[in-house]
């Protein structure tokens, strides 16, 4: 939580409400405040500012602090938000949205989760589709946190519930061309 | 009913880590006369990593699925896998609403999707398209121990303009199918608390909390069995179940069954072919009090007295 | 706003006075910014509209014609707007024999509440007005 | 002709984006204009006098004024032509205001506008012709429907104003909602202590007559004459010798009928009396529990009933009362608790609604005022209470605010405290909403004097752990989710409106809006009367309001019928159809569509058979003029020639 005192009429972009609401399709003014969102999500004691906050950061403009915030990357998209929220804004869409923008624009305080969604997509880019072995090893490298969910190894090797080598489609050429479509757009953490 | 086919789209987890999931559905469908097909050389949805990245990529990764089956010829696809069912539905609803979307996704993809596949989870097909009575017809065995709670997980219901099947809030069509099996289900407070979903490998410690908490509330309900419908439901409840008690100091030992695995076995399908083994905590117990169900009709409790007959 | 805008087309409004009177007065205290082509005339009721009327206004020398009254059930003559339902659905079919676009002709329902659904209709209809030009003689039509 | 044409600035309302004095000049240009000019305000007094002079100055005999819509002055100005001596009817208003200088920013073409508009009124008063209303007699009895407090205060205030009153109730009994309060805010006084001397004023007032278990079944008439059919419903005891003694209901065997006076939070009787003091205490039969009805054996009742009053075989029975005025002050209702599926949607036991709570605190409510949880009767340690269950929520179809949640929640907080000194509540709210006297001094005596602790946020969820119940909410004040292990748990669900509000207003011919409350005709200065003269509001049919508001507008209700039946005739409005008989041709068309059956045939000496209108009876809605083949009935004031005459000047106008 900031303690200092936040500028309003200086630090609120409102272009940048203007951008959420857009590509959201939401309109973050419709919140009142119930905190509803907050109440029900799941992950509200893991988070950094509680969905309700975010909605008032944004709607006071507050772009740095929100795509700084873990709790975006910790939105998992359970919906309950979504299905509880009396103004019938879809809060699990603004939470995406404001991911999709701090990826864009290189605000990743979640390394990791991102890294593990990069590499599950580098994975299905591959192959077509995802190779979970080959995720969660190439994660770890990646990581650097080489043993995660090593305990977990030979539970699923035992039970045959893996497969050691990936499948690769016919047509993960079409696939990996959707891909580079979104290529263009910058993916490097900053 | 019967005679219809469905095509259907397994995704990745159930070609690995959801294979028993895989495997009980299809024996249950044989059973039940649910004729299905798999699209030829179909691709990942992209599940949530694809929609951090962009809206449109997600979209576009589901479309090309779409388009595949929508080749097939048949009208409803079956998406076991909630996250994938998510993804195509959404992809699907999307281009329906915005046809400038619809334009933009069918260039990237390479045959165009034209909206003439209704996807839908194995759930909805049990629930809405086979009648109870064929179910509880076709359960010939019971499991008199078994206490299920049923876990739907956050999106098979959720939101209602996507899922457009069941009750957000308090879903019953997993706890209508097994109860029409002749399995005793408990009323569940928690059937669509979330379990930590895709975090597991990232942030396992918040995964392995937010799960102990719903399967603290089936020890508290009285469950000896979770019944799930999503993979990575049952990998965080199942798979990780140890991690969990080393972490909350907990000894939870609940078996978490597929509701198809549950379904299989008072059909009277042999475990194997359901693939009892693969779960990480054992349902051995489960399958050994499995005995021939005599004369239903004895389940069927008769109406309480009125207590103003008294 | 340039010339070529502020040529006005001839659209006249038939209000009834309970529910639609009401409804552009509603939009008018909100301040509802409208077009500014159409000129209203106040009956008392939808039902009161003799098809009469709009042909011959619209012969007369108007270019569109609006109708609009209390939403069905909601009269406050009990089934006025029926009857007006029923008079001028069988107009519109007749218009186009007498060589006119039934498009230059509608009626609808707004209540006295409804002040941005009035602003809507005006809005939209003027488009249309505008989108199939002027019914008669160009000279008479530009703004002096 | 001489039309005298005055345009209004309105301050700068019109000025400023009309050229006022353009348009003045335009007008004095048209043929049979005498004198036009503009005035700063003319609706003001000296703005009405100027008026007034120009008509004797000039000798003006029709006149037009510009100005804001003649919803809001008409009746102003033609009062002000007839001091000067003209016809009511010789005006006609241009409203520049609403439908132009307001709606639009280009001073050019909004000048253009008024223009016309002002060409077409003058077009339009040039045809105008003199009418004169003529009397009627008004029957001077009224009719109130809903007997909750609004509806009782409004008959009594009429009955004491010499009227004879109809008070029609659709339940057993008259007290409305209030009377199934415990206490009422922010005095704590005894609801049914102040409630029931009215209920028995009403009973016992020799001008009130009452039909209780009763519904309104049609509406016929108009203003000063409406004949009302009133459907009385079979109760199954016929009341004339039911004494209220109350054996059959002790008797009865069938104890499951669902207990509307207490909204089911216990069961009740097939055969019953509401509430001790029920206003008429007669015994009523439910028919889905009753088993003589249902399976055709028992009786019981019928055998032990002292004055034999049960008469299963009673049928409902149609009567007509005549009035001058109707009272409608019918109430609401509250949205189920299946709306809410995430606090259990009824599923929970002791999940119960506000009005539940009043009847649990209810000294004469099932639970004999004490406050045990229905699950198992235990005496609650930790109270919840959740506002806004419903209201301001758009998904679900409801954004108002149900105006008094926040004030009984304080109410029954501070209740649950005096009841259960150990006990402590909590309460999730979005806003306190007190505005009213002494409200919010209420609201923090809860919180400063009885500790009951506010939490600012929305509850997510409510789900059962052992014996309690898990609220699951935020505080939205700290950032962080709260949780409260509840015994009991209060929802304060909406006020909506009564499932047949909209049946009833159709037979009334007033509107209604989308939620279904019954619109009054202006919302600051007309609060209590509709749009069909003759018909008021009171209470919370007109939207959410707490007692003393409903009280209010009862006796503004009764005071406005007072008024108008002060008078013994009314003046009828002559804009109203007029059949030529020298043109009619005596189709009878006109006959069959009027709405009103104000038109009638009649013989003339020669035999010929024409329509005649009933001039009271006509509305002047004119769907007989735009009806008739050959123009022989003209709705006066509204007439072919006067609607085309402003039809022409607009689109012959260059």
């Amino acid at each position: 939580m900031p303690t200092n005192v936040i500028n309003i009429t200086k630090s609120a972009d409102s272009s940048f409400i203007g951008q959420v609401a857009k590509e959201s399709g939401q309109n973050p003014y419709l919140c009142y405040q119930c905190g509803n969102c907050t109440a029900g999500c799941p992950f509200t004691e893991f988070f950094d500012y509680p969905v309700s906050k975010i909605m008032r950061l944004l709607q006071a403009g507050q772009k740095e602090t929100i795509l700084r915030s873990r709790a975006i990357w910790l939105c998992a998209t359970c919906e309950t938000c979504t299905t509880r929220c009396p103004c019938q804004i879809d809060v699990a869409q603004i939470m995406d949205t404001l991911r999709v923008i701090a990826r864009r624009e290189n605000y990743v305080s979640e390394k990791e989760i991102k890294l593990f969604f990069d590499t599950f997509l580098d994975s299905m880019k591959k192959h077509g589709r995802v190779f979970e072995l080959g995720v969660l090893l190439k994660y770890n490298l990646r990581s650097g946190k080489l043993f995660t969910d090593a305990d977990l190894g030979p539970k699923v090797l035992s039970r045959g519930k893996i497969h050691l080598f990936p499948t690769n489609i016919k047509g993960r050429e079409k696939v990996e061309k959707i891909f580079r479509e979104f290529e263009r757009k910058p993916r490097n953490e900053q | 009913m019967n005679n219809k086919r469905y095509a259907y789209y397994s995704g990745c987890s159930l070609e690995s880590t959801a294979k028993e999931y895989n495997d009980s559905l299809k024996e249950i469908f044989k059973v039940l006369g649910v004729e299905i097909e798999e699209p030829d050389d179909w691709s990942c949805c992209g599940s949530t990593p694809a929609h951090t990245v962009d809206p449109l990529l997600a979209c576009a990764l589901g479309a090309r699925n779409l388009s595949l089956i929508e080749k097939m010829g048949l009208e409803t696809v079956i998406a076991p896998c909630p996250s994938c069912f998510a993804v195509l539905k959404r992809a699907h609803l999307k281009m329906k609403k915005d046809p400038e979307m619809r334009e933009r996704i069918n260039e990237l993809i390479d045959e165009p999707y034209n909206l003439r596949v209704s996807p839908k989870s194995a759930l909805q097909i049990l629930y809405e398209d086979i009648p109870p009575e064929k179910i509880s017809e076709m359960a010939v065995y019971e499991i008199p121990e078994l206490k299920v709670v049923p876990y739907y997980g956050c999106i098979v219901t959720r939101p209602k303009e996507v899922a457009e099947f069941d009750d957000p809030e308090n879903p019953i069509s997993m706890d209508r199918i097994l109860e029409s099996a002749g399995i005793t289900v408990l009323d569940f407070p928690f059937k669509t608390e979330c379990c930590g979903a895709a975090f597991g490998v990232v942030k396992r410690d918040v995964v392995n909390k937010l799960s102990s908490k719903v399967l603290s509330m089936a020890k508290e309900v009285g469950a000896n069995c979770v019944a799930v419908c999503c993979p990575l439901c049952q990998q965080n409840l199942d798979l990780r179940q140890d991690q969990i008690n080393s972490l909350m100091k907990t000894d939870f030992k609940i078996p978490v069954l597929y509701f198809s695995q549950l379904l299989g076995l008072v059909f009277g399908i042999s475990p194997d072919k359901l693939g009892i083994n693969k779960l990480v905590v054992s349902a051995q117990w489960i399958v050994d009090s499995l005995k021939k169900a005599e004369k239903r009709g004895k389940k069927i409790k008769e109406e309480p007295e009125a207590e103003e007959e008294q | 706003m340039s010339q070529e805008n502020k040529r006005e087309l001839k659209i006249i409004g038939f209000l009834c006075n309970w529910c639609s009177y009401g409804g552009a007065d509603t939009a008018g205290v909100s301040r509802f910014k409208q077009p500014t082509d159409l000129r209203i005339v106040r009956v008392p009721c939808s039902g009161r509209v003799d098809p009469l009327f709009v042909v011959k206004a619209l012969i007369g020398g108007a270019d569109g014609v609006l109708v609009s009254g209390c939403h069905p059930r909601d009269c406050h003559y009990s089934d006025g707007n029926f009857y007006a339902r029923r008079r001028l659905e069988m107009l519109k079919r007749l218009l186009p024999f007498l060589g006119i676009d039934p498009r230059r002709f509608r009626y609808t329902w707004v209540s006295a509440s409804e002040g941005q659904r009035w602003q809507r209709v005006v809005t939209e209809f003027t488009k249309l007005i505008h989108e199939l030009g002027p019914l008669h003689g160009e000279k008479e039509k530009a703004f002096e | 002709m001489r039309v005298g044409v005055f345009i209004c600035h309105c301050g700068n309302n019109i000025a400023g984006t009309v050229d006022v004095q353009k348009v003045a000049e335009e007008m004095r240009k048209i043929p049979g204009v005498a004198y036009a000019t503009t005035y700063m305000y003319t609706c003001s007094e000296p703005g009405q006098n100027e008026i007034i002079e120009a008509i004797k100055k000039y000798n003006l005999n029709r006149v037009v004024v510009a100005a804001c819509s003649p919803r809001m002055h008409e009746l102003t100005f033609r009062k002000t032509i007839e001091k000067a001596g003209l016809n009511r009817y010789f005006l006609e208003m241009a409203n520049i205001r609403e439908h132009i200088s307001w709606v639009g920013d280009d001073r050019e073409l909004n000048t253009k506008k008024a223009i016309d508009v002002v060409r077409m009124a003058i077009a339009k008063v040039m045809n105008n012709k003199p009418l004169y209303s003529s009397s009627f007699r008004v029957n001077k009895r009224v009719l109130v429907i809903g007997g909750g407090v609004a509806g009782m205060q409004a008959a009594l205030d009429c009955a004491d104003g010499g009227l004879e009153v109809v008070l029609v109730e659709k339940t057993q009994s008259i007290g409305g909602m209030m009377a199934r309060l415990d206490k009422t805010f922010p005095t704590i006084d005894c609801s049914i202590c102040i409630l029931g001397p009215k209920m028995v004023d009403v009973a016992q007032h020799e001008k009130i007559k009452l039909y209780a278990y009763s519904e309104i079944e049609d509406v016929k008439g108009y203003i000063g004459n409406y004949q009302v059919t009133i459907r009385k419903k079979a109760t199954y005891v016929d009341w004339k010798k039911c004494t209220g003694c109350g054996l059959c209901m002790e008797k009865c065997p069938s104890k499951n009928a669902y207990d509307y006076f207490n909204f089911g939070i216990a069961p009740t009787r097939a055969i019953s009396i509401p509430f001790p003091q029920a206003i008429p205490k007669k015994a009523k039969i439910d028919p889905n529990y009753c088993r003589y009805l249902t399976k055709g054996k028992c009786g019981v009742c019928a055998k032990i009933c002292p004055t034999k009053a049960i008469d299963y075989d009673m049928k409902d029975e149609l009567v007509v009362e005549e009035v001058g005025a109707i009272i409608v002050a019918t109430g609401y209702s509250l949205m189920g608790v299946e709306n809410f599926p995430e606090y259990g949607g009824g599923r929970y036991a002791d999940v119960i609604t506000g009005i539940q709570y009043e009847r649990i605190l209810n000294a004469s409510g099932p639970t004999a005022g004490h406050i045990k949880r229905p699950s198992d009767g235990k005496e609650p340690e930790t109270v919840v209470f959740i506002a806004c269950c419903g209201s301001r929520d758009k998904s679900l179809g409801i954004p108002y605010c149900s105006n008094f949640c926040c004030m009984y929640i304080a109410k029954q907080a501070i209740l649950t405290k005096d009841h259960l000194p150990n006990s402590q509540s909590y309460v999730f709210y979005m806003d306190i909403r007190a505005p009213g006297k002494g409200y919010d001094e209420f609201t923090r005596r809860a919180q400063e004097e009885y500790g009951v602790k506010y939490i600012r946020g929305r509850v997510s969820k409510i789900y059962p752990k052992g014996d309690k119940l898990i609220v699951k909410g935020a505080d939205t004040l700290l950032g962080v989710q709260a949780e409260v292990e509840a015994d009991l748990v209060v929802l304060a669900n909406a006020v909506i409106s009564n499932p047949d509000a909209a049946k009833l207003a159709e037979k009334l011919r007033i509107s209604y809006d989308t939620f279904g409350f019954y619109v009054e005709s202006h919302p600051k200065l007309r609060p209590v009367e509709t749009n069909t003269s003759g018909v008021f509001l009171a209470g919370a049919c007109q939207g959410p309001k707490d007692i003393p508001a409903s009280v209010s507008q009862g006796s503004a209700a009764a005071s406005k019928v007072l008024s108008l039946f002060s008078k013994d005739m009314l003046e009828s409005d002559p804009q109203v159809s007029y059949v030529n008989p020298n043109i009619c041709v005596g189709c009878m068309k006109c006959v069959k569509t009027c709405p009103f059956g104000a038109i009638k045939e009649e013989e003339l000496r020669d035999g010929r058979k024409v329509a005649k209108v009933i001039e009271t009876v006509c509305a002047g809605c004119g769907i007989c003029t735009s009806t008739c083949p050959c123009g022989a009935i003209q709705l006066q004031h509204f007439t072919d020639n006067q609607i085309l005459a402003e039809v022409n000047a607009f689109v012959s106008g260059k």
